[in-house]
């Protein structure tokens, strides 16, 4: 099979729901201009033309509001945001308007509206441009929130949410976008709403979320040189949440860590620690552990940064500590290939 | 409760909103550069009571009507802050806070930090809360999780009038940063007594900021974590569990963003169970939240899983028969009790009918 | 205009008028547990807009929506059962006075958070270019909404993008209870607009039949042209910003000033019209009651319809397991 | 930044100093970026320092100026030390707020340069708020917003004009006109013009053609300042500019296909900052002197430690 990376994943979902269904569009500020969104809207308007794929004013909350009376009237919109911080300008349409439209009219309303927003560290984005939000979206009922953190779930999650009749927050963690795996051509949805099991291992699991997922899988390659066996699940749809899945792993694992993309306090990982914790009372050998961001605003130097954001190493030393095992030697082990990757400025 | 109204002074009587207003009256008079801005304060509603003939006494430079520009008016509070000012900001719903999470976040919350300590942005951010009837999908969020998810923020939920003098006292005379209060519309009616001993402004000269939360009722069998009117049906139903033997500990969250965590754990260690009744809806919330306190610290201690009462996760439908379904009200606050304290169903304790909360604030107005 | 276009207009005027009336009769009894904000004197502007759209229009109304809901849907039978709570409303009862919709008939819906609305109808206005429908949106909305930033996002992004539209400000000088004078810091605000590419209306006539003209030219232009309209319609609420009190009962606003308007009512104004015009008092008196007992049917019915049972709270969160 | 009228060439020297300063700090900040020890992203104001010299030159020292993230020139012309500048950039302790806020949110606010927003348009209420804390506080203060056209797009914008103009508050309204948002045009974007709709709203407005003219634009704002010294009330100045750069980075971008190099060298033959070779000969050694020593300033101090990580939180 051929392999794509993320973005390009991501652009292929687009690309074929366009040529599919003629009311499909995609619009945001900056998507149809050179830079094209890392990537991920290369292409859309010369295929499509200025109607299906165009640049839009500074106006977050009215071009909100804009996609959803479109959706209204017969039209698929995808709206992208190159950072999810600019969705707090359009908070208001995506809380008070969007999630409760369906509801407000008896159910009749169907709103096939995707919003793509990047999530996620570059270098020095700092306070105003490294968010996720994850929970603010996932705490508000009426709203699906997806977080792909492969390049064939990109492609299948973007074409399930294309084809959705409800709103569905579509969260890239830019990083991810140079992720490369073989996709299948074919334009089929993987179901919203399901988890999957990255990799099996008896010791413990590990609940990651985007881009933390990369950091997980990581520290299992690590552990498992010395001899322990982590289960990484990748929940892929953070609302609606499959409690299922996580809570059979914690039940034959019975130890826990849940890795977010987020700040730890009042968060996506407060939920999955509460719910698992629900489920699983009884058979937990351990507090469930929560691995996140530290509770400040995003510094922009890399020196804290490095504090700031978790990674494997902070994954390996939680489960050395809730295992009681190691200290394992990780002398030569790069833990910053990703950090030392990134070029600037953008 | 029962006492007679003659056995009680006025001075140790008050309502939600006779303490809110005195508040923002206080902050007029103690401090020059305390300013009230908002849309509705100057109109003879003066936000349910709370700035009533406060522009008059004070003027129109002190208190500010604005045009409806929710994003715009916590900008310019901000400047003001940034200025000297010290600015209240009035919402007289959550909901329209929305409009302003820009500013609320992507500024407010981190001027401080964001420049490294360079400046100060002292504020205080009032939104009102909670059901009254009908008020519908657009009228009645209570978003204090996502303002509590953000450093640089203190959110404060206060349940008493005592609680609403001793936290704003402190935080417009002494905090240096954002505070977002979220004041639940069904309480401003209501009279509460409070000790005999009144401690504002003292507690905020004991230097002891009131951002943290707070005893109500000791009890041996079950900790009850409460934010806003939650507090108060907690103390309802702990009244009319106690002659069943059911002694119930409540602890009043107070501030959603600075939970007192060995509060929180030294009373479940003792209870072993744990209830937790928030105003919002309980995924990635503050349910959520206090769970993780004990479930990552000391999850040993419960001898029960964790229950949690918040709104169904739902908009807010208006229809009265679903809008009481969709709130908690006080049954099914004692069921959940009973059954985490006794391990089901008491058939000789009394459970109230379904009459909705507000029914019972329509008509009941104090003393608490 | 016919006496038969004139004798619709006044069908729609006076129906909105007598929901209201009756709700101002019956609210006190508490079975409508809804906070209503009320047309009444400002019905001419959605009576005569619908009508000229002549069924081709698709709305989006605010909290006060009663006038705009009846006037594009007649549909009073829902009306009435949505604000009594009832399975047969709008939305279950789920949705109450602020959220009235239909979108099969073309109202896509109410908000409560003012001037939201407005963006939604510059979206639903480009699916309608983009699909050819033929259908025009109208956008209501008050003077106060045009103090929210997204008001000016929307007029800017209409003009950029040449979509005919209507925007329509029901000027009735308060926003909420705060006057104009009060909230804008400038002279004129159709001297504003007009800077967009866009054509702008202004009417102080509170009578149906002008607006339903204005609108006539003002769509066909549009059309031509390729771009939005924004219409100042000066009006007044007879009510107070929310519930039955008369405004001006309150200390806010002078008692005469809303007097001055009833005295050129937009229904009674109406009616005389078709007087003059040759109707006869006997057929206009059998229509209005037909009308008040087609009411009292709606609202009986309302009442004896079931309130919605428990699972019906979860139903609509989403479309797809709805 | 003083009352005193000076004698004009030295008032011309001292401008263009600033605005060389300006143009020489961005030029090593591009020569610094491919080797990373710059990891903040930048948005240059090549083409766009006579703008911010002209403007702050009339201010006093307690006037009060917001920015936007294309705000090295404001913080440079309102006198912003510059070593702290470079350490702030490097991302070092000795920044000018730690290393914590890098190249988008620049401030002093001992020299009234009150920080800025990496969202678009989200200062111009901070300073509408400032300046009715100036109007409560009697403080005779001038408040001045900066911002870029595609700010006028943001209903926040017009929230704020209102609320200024209705408040008739001390507020000037500079609106840095380069023509593009990121990477879209004037076209694509407005259905309006700026300075009309300013007027509109009430609040008396002057545009200015030659961005390059730092003495013009000195002029203009001086007269606009007095204005609102005078009267209390706010003003509007819009300046055609322009971005010589990418939206974000070092690079120029003309290859991106979305404006023409044409535009670029009809500006360069007008700059001051190209074209004026004297004063370029005279000042470069003396300015070149002065950015080594805030380069090695940067170099030399130390990370910011674990503990500032959770410091100014609340």
């Amino acid at each position: 099979m051929r392999r794509l990376s993320f973005a390009e994943a991501v652009r292929e979902a687009m690309v074929q729901e366009m040529e599919r269904d003629p009311t499909v569009f995609v619009f945001g500020i900056g998507v149809p201009s050179h830079a094209k969104i890392f990537g991920t809207t290369a292409g859309l308007e010369e295929q499509f033309g200025a109607e299906r794929c165009f640049d839009t004013p500074i106006s977050e909350e009215s071009m909100t509001g804009f996609a959803l009376g479109a959706a209204l009237r017969g039209l698929r919109p995808v709206h992208v945001h190159i950072r999810v911080d600019f969705l707090l300008l359009a908070m208001n349409q995506l809380v008070n308007m969007i999630s409760c439209y369906n509801y407000t009219t008896g159910g009749r309303t169907p709103i096939p509206l995707v919003i793509r927003a990047i999530i996620g560290r570059g270098w020095g984005q700092g306070a105003q441009h490294s968010k996720s939000l994850i929970s603010y979206f996932t705490h508000v009922p009426g709203l699906k929130v997806v977080a792909p953190t492969t390049p064939v779930d990109a492609k299948g999650l973007m074409i399930a949410a294309i084809r959705s009749e409800d709103p569905v927050i579509f969260l890239e963690h830019r990083w991810l976008h140079w992720a490369v795996d073989a996709v299948p051509e074919d334009a089929a949805a993987s179901p919203i709403g399901t988890a999957r099991v990255l990799r099996r291992g008896r010791d413990l699991t590990v609940v990651a979320v985007s881009w933390m997922v990369v950091e997980a899988m990581h520290a299992a390659d690590i552990l498992a040189r010395h001899g322990i066996e982590l289960e990484v699940i990748d929940p892929r749809t953070l609302a609606p949440l499959d409690v299922d899945t996580l809570a059979a792993s914690v039940s034959r694992t019975r130890t826990c860590i849940v890795a977010d993309c987020d700040w730890v306090f009042s968060g996506f990982s407060a939920e999955l620690a509460a719910s698992i914790t629900e489920r699983c009372f009884g058979q937990l050998t351990k507090p469930v552990r929560r691995l996140g961001w530290a509770h400040t605003p995003c510094p922009t130097v890399r020196a804290l940064e490095n504090v700031f954001y978790p990674n494997a190493e902070t994954i390996v030393h939680v489960v050395e500590d809730m295992l009681g095992c190691g200290p394992f030697d990780l002398a030569g082990v790069d833990f910053y290939n990703h950090e030392n990757r990134f070029k600037g400025p953008f | 409760m029962d006492e007679s109204p003659q056995a009680m002074t006025a001075a140790s009587i008050q309502t939600y909103r006779d303490a809110l207003f005195e508040a923002m009256e206080q902050a007029l008079i103690r401090h020059d550069h305390t300013v009230i801005i908002g849309q509705g304060v100057t109109d003879h509603k003066g936000i349910f009571g709370t700035t009533i003939g406060l522009g008059e006494r004070f003027g129109p430079r002190r208190v500010i009507e604005t045009p409806l520009m929710e994003e715009g008016s916590l900008g310019i509070c901000l400047g003001a802050a940034l200025n000297g000012l010290y600015p209240i900001n009035t919402h007289i719903r959550a909901d329209f806070a929305f409009l302003a999470m820009n500013q609320m976040i992507n500024l407010a919350a981190k001027y401080r930090y964001m420049f490294g300590g360079l400046f100060e942005v002292p504020m205080l951010v009032r939104l009102v809360i909670g059901r009254s009837w009908g008020q519908g999908a657009q009228h009645s969020q209570s978003p204090q999780s996502m303002f509590a998810h953000t450093p640089g923020l203190v959110v404060v939920m206060p349940s008493t009038p005592e609680a609403i003098r001793e936290t704003y006292a402190y935080a417009i005379a002494h905090h240096r940063g954002p505070v977002i209060s979220l004041e639940h519309r069904l309480m401003y009616e209501l009279a509460f007594r409070s000790d005999p001993a009144p401690q504002s402004p003292s507690a905020s000269q004991s230097g002891t900021p009131p951002f943290t939360s707070r005893l109500e009722r000791r009890g041996r069998d079950v900790t009850i974590v409460a934010t806003s009117i939650m507090v108060l049906e907690a103390k309802r139903a702990a009244e009319r569990l106690a002659p069943h033997d059911i002694e119930c500990e409540i602890i009043d969250l107070h501030c959603p963003s600075h939970p007192d965590r060995d509060l929180i754990l030294d009373s479940v260690a003792r209870t072993g169970k744990l209830l937790i009744a928030d105003t919002s809806w309980l995924a990635y919330g503050v349910a959520a939240e206090v769970c993780r306190i004990v479930a990552g610290t000391a999850p040993h201690v419960l001898t029960a899983p964790v229950a949690m009462l918040g709104m169904q996760p739902a908009p807010c439908p208006t229809a009265k028969s679903l809008e009481d379904m969709f709130y908690p009200n006080l049954r099914d606050l004692m069921q959940a009790i009973v059954r985490l304290v006794t391990g089901g169903d008491n058939p000789a304790i009394d459970l109230p009918d379904e009459r909705s909360m507000a029914d019972f604030y329509k008509t009941f107005r104090g003393p608490f | 205009m016919s006496i038969e276009l004139g004798f619709a207009l006044y069908k729609g005027l006076y129906l909105a008028r007598r929901c209201e009336e009756y709700i101002v009769r019956h609210y006190p009894d508490d079975e409508m547990k809804t906070p209503m904000h009320m047309s009444m004197g400002q019905e001419a502007i959605p009576v005569g807009i619908c009508h000229a759209l002549a069924g081709k229009a698709d709305i989006l109304a605010t909290y006060r929506s009663h006038a705009p809901f009846l006037a594009q849907t007649g549909d009073h039978g829902r009306f009435f059962a949505e604000l009594h709570g009832r399975v047969t409303g709008t939305a279950d009862g789920k949705s109450g006075s602020m959220h009235l919709s239909a979108p099969e008939a073309g109202m896509l819906g109410a908000t409560a958070i003012v001037g939201s609305n407005i963006s939604v109808a510059v979206g639903a206005a480009f699916a309608n270019e983009r699909l050819g429908t033929g259908r025009t949106v109208v956008a209501f909305f008050g003077d106060g909404a045009v103090d929210e930033g997204t008001f000016w996002e929307s007029i800017n992004v209409a003009s950029l993008f040449r979509l005919p539209l209507l925007f329509v400000c029901e000027d009735n000088d308060y926003a909420v209870h705060t006057p104009k004078s009060l909230r804008r810091g400038y002279a004129s605000l159709t001297a504003i607009v007009r800077g967009f590419d866009c054509l702008v209306y202004e009417d102080e006539s509170n009578d149906v039949e002008t607006i339903y003209f204005l609108t006539r030219e003002a769509i066909a232009a549009a059309r031509e042209r390729r771009c939005p309209v924004f219409f100042n319609l000066k009006c007044c609420r007879y009510l107070d910003h929310i519930g039955i009190a008369p405004d001006g009962d309150a200390c806010y606003r002078e008692p005469d000033d809303v007097q001055s308007w009833r005295a050129r009512d937009c229904v009674a104004t109406q009616r005389a019209r078709l007087i003059r015009r040759g109707l006869s008092e006997e057929i206009l008196a059998d229509h209005e009651q037909a009308t008040d007992r087609a009411i009292e049917i709606s609202i009986a019915q309302a009442l004896a319809a079931s309130v919605p049972a428990p699972d019906r709270l979860y139903r609509g969160v989403f479309h797809e397991t709805s | 930044m003083t009352d005193v009228t000076p004698d004009p060439k030295d008032r011309h020297d001292r401008l263009f100093r600033t605005a060389l300063l300006i143009r020489l700090v961005e030029e090593r900040i591009i020569d610094l970026y491919p080797s990373d020890c710059i990891q903040s992203p930048v948005h240059l104001s090549i083409g766009q320092e006579a703008v911010a010299v002209g403007v702050c030159e009339p201010l006093q020292r307690n006037d009060l100026l917001f920015g936007t993230y294309r705000g090295h020139a404001y913080y440079l012309a309102r006198g912003g030390d510059l070593n702290a500048m470079f350490a702030e950039l490097f991302g070092k302790i000795g920044g000018v707020s730690k290393g914590k806020a890098g190249s988008m949110h620049l401030a002093a606010p001992a020299v009234g340069m009150m920080g800025s927003s990496a969202v678009v348009a989200s200062a111009i209420p901070h300073a509408v708020g400032a300046a009715l804390a100036a109007r409560v506080r009697n403080t005779n203060q001038v408040i001045v917003t900066a911002f870029g056209d595609g700010a006028t797009e943001e209903g926040v914008y017009h929230e704020s004009l209102n609320f200024a103009a209705l408040h008739g508050l001390p507020v000037l309204f500079v609106c840095e006109n380069n023509g593009l948002a990121v990477h879209a045009s004037l076209a694509e974007r407005q259905a309006y013009r700026m300075i009309d709709q300013a007027r509109l709203y009430g609040i008396p407005a002057e545009t200015l053609t030659d961005g390059w003219d730092f003495l013009a634009i000195a002029d203009a704002t001086d007269a606009l300042v007095r204005e609102i010294r005078r009267d209390g009330r706010p003003r509007y100045l819009e300046v055609a500019t322009y971005r010589s750069r990418e939206h974000v980075g070092p690079a120029e971008d003309f290859g991106a296909g979305y404006r023409r190099r044409i535009g670029l060298e009809d500006w360069q033959d007008r700059d001051p900052l190209i074209q004026d070779t004297d004063r370029i000969a005279r000042l470069t050694p003396e300015i070149t002197a002065e950015i080594d020593r805030a380069e090695a300033f940067a170099r030399a101090s130390p990370w910011p430690e674990h503990e500032d990580l959770l410091s100014d939180v609340v």
